[in-house]
């Protein structure tokens, strides 16, 4: 974890109302796993205590990119950052996705993504770094919330979009094309699940895994305080063999095994 | 405008005995167990470390939402989860005593009994410095906070403590009573080394989409530059009614608040919320405060604490 | 999602037998008296004016400076500064008279018969529709504040008002107590038809550089946003423990403070410090509460008020 | 009084560090008289409570100017505003300086403007008003300080200009200039004073006006809540008629007849 004064380098429209924020960075940059996020200290709003925590979306060779849509007080000053505009920046924060060590001797098992909203944040990191390609299922409210689609793409990776609206892709929830798919899996297919989304999407994400006997890896969202472990306000209930512990978002997660979340 | 020849000024205070490098600590709940901003703000560099609350027994706390920003400030209702004072030791003391910064245990019971028993257990445990007797977290139903508003409970609880312990204590008052120099005289009179205040405020956000409070507790504690003016007030108030040394905790964001503490009469600073903006705030406020010592020519923290001038 | 079709909410309310348009009242010292806003804030457009606080003689206030802004807020320490009960009457109530607003005075005095008198002296003047009782002013070094931090000396001030007025009457209770409910259960037992709270909270502000309080007064009261969320849990302790109407006081900035306020139990609100920036806020706050009530397919006050939803 | 949303139209370098701020007005730019003022409410900071007063420089056919300093959080946040912004304007504020009717039998006493840094403000408009011209004295500091000498010498008023470290000028206080002139006077010459800038200032045009029989009008510069006399923050002791009371500089001034101020 490092703290560094960092400058605006690039801030464009993504898509929808999402930007992309790209920073310099001297060492975060280099240190993040795919999963981790970092914190933004802002000047404005000047009462504003806490700082903002964003999912890496991309990041390498003193460069990380957030992607971000604009919802409260914090985000919407954020549109004001101009290029060469400083902030405080604070990570690589929490534990990310597990990853698969490239010379492993046994390839990894396909993995599926399954993402919501700016979700397809920190698994666009994480589909740049797998040793294998795999693919992507993403779901939105309408056709502005699909985000970095090409990108995916881009990296060989088989995209399926489902829309609310039907605006863009299937008509549905994202776990539409996903039961699809998944349908068409053969029975004894082992992939892993990484999902970032809604809760409401990893709690699908989690029951479909734990149907399947397969693994899935969840990224929350929780207000946070400090973003390093220190305030407990972002504990989440976790299953500990059988006892039910607080598990802190920002510290030892955001990623978690779905099965060992309490979903409520 | 430093004076290059001026010898550097001496930060150094001393609280109920113990000696520590800087005025300039980090408050109970803000900063964890110090291993969490460990790499960003090198602990050694601080006056001393207050952890997080301390039980008897293991506390899961309150349920989420356990926090909230408002303009100016925070309100908390974490309801001092912890490991409990044997976890605590265990899992904690091993790494802050490798550490070259004075440790203050933030003790809290929902019984008198409780405070005594968690004081016993933690006197003679090596790297602890210092005792914070919490008498005034809001954000617990039973005990805590009501020997912080009253009087007779408050010296109570103090008297208990330092029946079981050697080490220095210091209480940590409630904000919200009307006379804070009786409460700082009777946990005085009760054998305390020094005292801390203020503790976050009693407060309340309710979504008025969902008509329900944003906590789950209901309510919380406020705290931030939001609080900070009432507690240079109380502060002031406090240090003018007691012998021991007064540490002045509320909405220290800057060197600023910090000196405004120490010349209202506080010995020392706490810095809470603010850390969670600035984990190097501590540093900048330590750094800031050398600098104006520099300015105003001081050599010591003799000649800043209570320099108040009240015509 | 404006239902045009449904009639508009109905935002009054009664307080204590006085009947407003509106919830929305503009706070003591902060509107002067009228005049000064009209000209932006049609008077008649309120649901009441709480003029600055009247004493018996005339009163000159504190030396300057008498106010300051701090991060969030305001403190203040103007000293009650005003032309007394009978150069109130004489220079302000023709004008307010000829204004379609009900004009609630707040009263205050150094002692208890002083109190009375002045509530003696307004009662029937025509124009004048109610008396806030200011038991809790921190500026003032004699009298004020101490009636409202002590149980008796509260209840025995309003039952003297009460003794010499036929007027609804509203003590303003003091933020910096323990236990709210016994105070608004206190002056509700002496007589009061509504209680108000909170008024600004002793405070304090230092110029670090020259060393001195920033106000002459030494310390003043802090209003504003920064003490919303204190107010907000007074209230709500308030309006739990009484059967009398509730005005809620504190940072209101906006609708959405004022809602806080009625959802946690107030019967109204007042505006202070936001004045200041905006104004017209008070026209504001009072759109925005029938927008909500339209949004939320509220008819009357009586859906909003206390509609809290905890658990 | 009117509160109007205005917009930015120009923001300039006014010297030193001072700028022009022009803003479109509806109704208060014609309103607004010499010597009066009007509050800003500014969007940022977001923790700041207060309006912002400044001085009219200059206005008319719907713009209004004004000439402000960034000492504090409040100016510094001005030296944001663009073009097309908009702000809160609340106007005219406050009683301004008395102006002779131009259509008097008398012509009116020869005005003498004396003013310290941001205190030309008021009186440029005063200048550009008044049915005679006459003379400004001008002080600051360094030259960085000494503002629009060349628009007042445009209207054809005499400038003399002082700094304290003899940067631009006469080297001393803007007394030093002002005495040489008045020693130069004839005895019973008659003319009226009116000053804008430090207590310091104002208080040496009072005492010369005192000695010298002459009137002297002064705008006094305090911080205010409210800025429309409702709070009686901003009060100043005055005589009246022997009697001390106090005037509240928002509202009952900011100018005030010298002779009836108590200095402290
Ligand atoms: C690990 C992690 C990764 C994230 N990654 C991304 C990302 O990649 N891209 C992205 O756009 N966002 C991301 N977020 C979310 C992002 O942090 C928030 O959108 C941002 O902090 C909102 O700040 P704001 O000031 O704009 O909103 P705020 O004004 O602070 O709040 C926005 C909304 O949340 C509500 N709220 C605020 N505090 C609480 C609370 N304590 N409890 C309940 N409700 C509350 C408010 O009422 C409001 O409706 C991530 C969050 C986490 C925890
Ligand atoms: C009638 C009038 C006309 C004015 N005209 C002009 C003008 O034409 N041009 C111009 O540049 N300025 C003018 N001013 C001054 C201008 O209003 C201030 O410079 C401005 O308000 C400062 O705001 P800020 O937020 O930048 O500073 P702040 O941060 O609010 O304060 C600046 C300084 O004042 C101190 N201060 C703040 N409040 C108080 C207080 N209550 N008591 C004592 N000290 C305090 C602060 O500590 C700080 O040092 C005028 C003021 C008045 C009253
Ligand atoms: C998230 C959080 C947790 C806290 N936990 C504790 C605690 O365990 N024990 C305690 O005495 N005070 C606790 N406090 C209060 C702080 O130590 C401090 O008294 C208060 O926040 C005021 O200081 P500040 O304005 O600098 O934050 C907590 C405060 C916050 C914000
Ligand atoms: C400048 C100023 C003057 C005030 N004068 C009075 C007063 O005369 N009587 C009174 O009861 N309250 C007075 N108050 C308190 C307000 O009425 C109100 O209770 C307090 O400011 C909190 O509300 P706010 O946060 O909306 O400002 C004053 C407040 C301010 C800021
Ligand atoms: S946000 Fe502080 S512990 Fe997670
Ligand atoms: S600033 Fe409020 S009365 Fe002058």
């Amino acid at each position: 974890m490092q703290l560094e004064t960092s400058t605006v380098m690039e801030h464009e429209l993504a898509g929808g109302d999402y930007r992309l924020l790209t920073l310099a960075s001297q060492r975060i940059a280099d240190a993040v796993l795919p999963g981790q996020f970092v914190s933004l200290g802002l000047a404005a709003p000047a009462d504003a205590i806490l700082r903002r925590p964003f999912s890496v979306c991309d990041a390498g060779a003193g460069r990380l990119t957030i992607l971000y849509k604009p919802v409260g007080r914090g985000t919407r000053a954020m549109l004001a950052l101009r290029a060469g505009d400083s902030l405080s920046l604070l990570g690589p924060l929490g534990h990310g996705f597990p990853m698969p060590p490239s010379d492993a001797a046994q390839p990894p098992l396909l993995p599926v993504l399954v993402a919501g909203g700016y979700g397809v944040a920190p698994l666009y990191l994480l589909a740049r770094r797998y040793p294998r390609r795999g693919l992507l299922f993403v779901g939105g409210a309408t056709g502005r919330d699909i985000l970095m689609t090409s990108a995916f793409a881009a990296l060989g990776w088989e995209v399926h979009v489902a829309t609310e609206d039907g605006s863009l892709g299937e008509h549905g929830r994202v776990t539409t094309p996903l039961d699809t798919w998944l349908a068409a899996c053969e029975v004894d297919a082992k992939h892993d699940f990484f999902a970032c989304g809604p809760t409401g999407l990893l709690h699908a994400v989690a029951q479909r895994a734990a149907a399947g006997g397969q693994r899935a890896w969840v990224s929350l969202d929780r207000h946070m305080g400090c973003g390093v472990g220190a305030c407990l306000a972002c504990v989440q209930r976790l299953n500990n063999d059988g006892e039910k512990v607080w598990g802190r978002v920002c510290k030892d997660g955001p990623v978690f095994d779905a099965a060992r979340i309490v979903w409520e | 405008m430093t004076k290059t020849a001026a010898p550097p000024p001496d930060l150094a205070v001393t609280i109920g005995g113990l000696r520590l490098r800087n005025p300039v600590m980090v408050a109970s709940g803000t900063f964890g167990y110090g291993v969490e901003y460990a790499d960003v703000m090198p602990l050694a560099e601080l006056g001393a470390i207050v952890v997080k609350g301390i039980s008897l027994a293991p506390c899961a706390g309150n349920a989420t939402p356990r926090l909230v920003e408002v303009p100016g400030g925070l309100v908390n209702a974490i309801g001092l989860q912890n490991p409990g004072v044997e976890g605590f030791i265990a899992q904690y003391m091993p790494f802050l005593r490798r550490r070259a910064v004075p440790v203050v245990v933030n003790i809290w019971g929902r019984r008198i009994e409780e405070y005594a028993e968690v004081a016993a257990r933690l006197d003679g445990v090596p790297g602890v410095h210092a005792l914070e007797v919490n008498i005034s977290c809001p954000n617990i139903k039973d005990g805590g906070h009501v020997f912080g508003t009253r009087l007779d409970a408050a010296a109570a609880v103090v008297a208990a403590v330092r029946a079981n312990t050697r080490l220095p204590i210091m209480p940590k008052l409630a904000p919200n009573v009307s006379d804070i120099a009786a409460f700082a005289q009777a946990v005085e009179a009760a054998g305390a080394d020094a005292v801390a205040l203020i503790n976050s405020y009693p407060a309340m956000v309710i979504d008025v989409e969902t008509r329900r409070p944003v906590l789950a507790n209901v309510s919380g504690g406020l705290s931030g530059p939001a609080i900070h003016p009432i507690a240079v007030k109380l502060v002031y108030e406090a240090a003018r009614a007691v012998q021991i040394p007064v540490i002045g905790i509320g909405g220290v964001s800057g060197p600023r608040e910090a000196l405004e503490f120490l010349i209202a009469g506080a010995s020392a600073v706490q810095i809470g919320s603010a850390n969670f903006g600035d984990p190097a705030v501590a540093g900048r406020v330590i750094e800031g405060i050398a600098d104006y010592m520099r300015r105003h020519a001081m050599s010591s923290m003799r000649d800043l604490i209570g320099s108040l001038n009240v015509l």
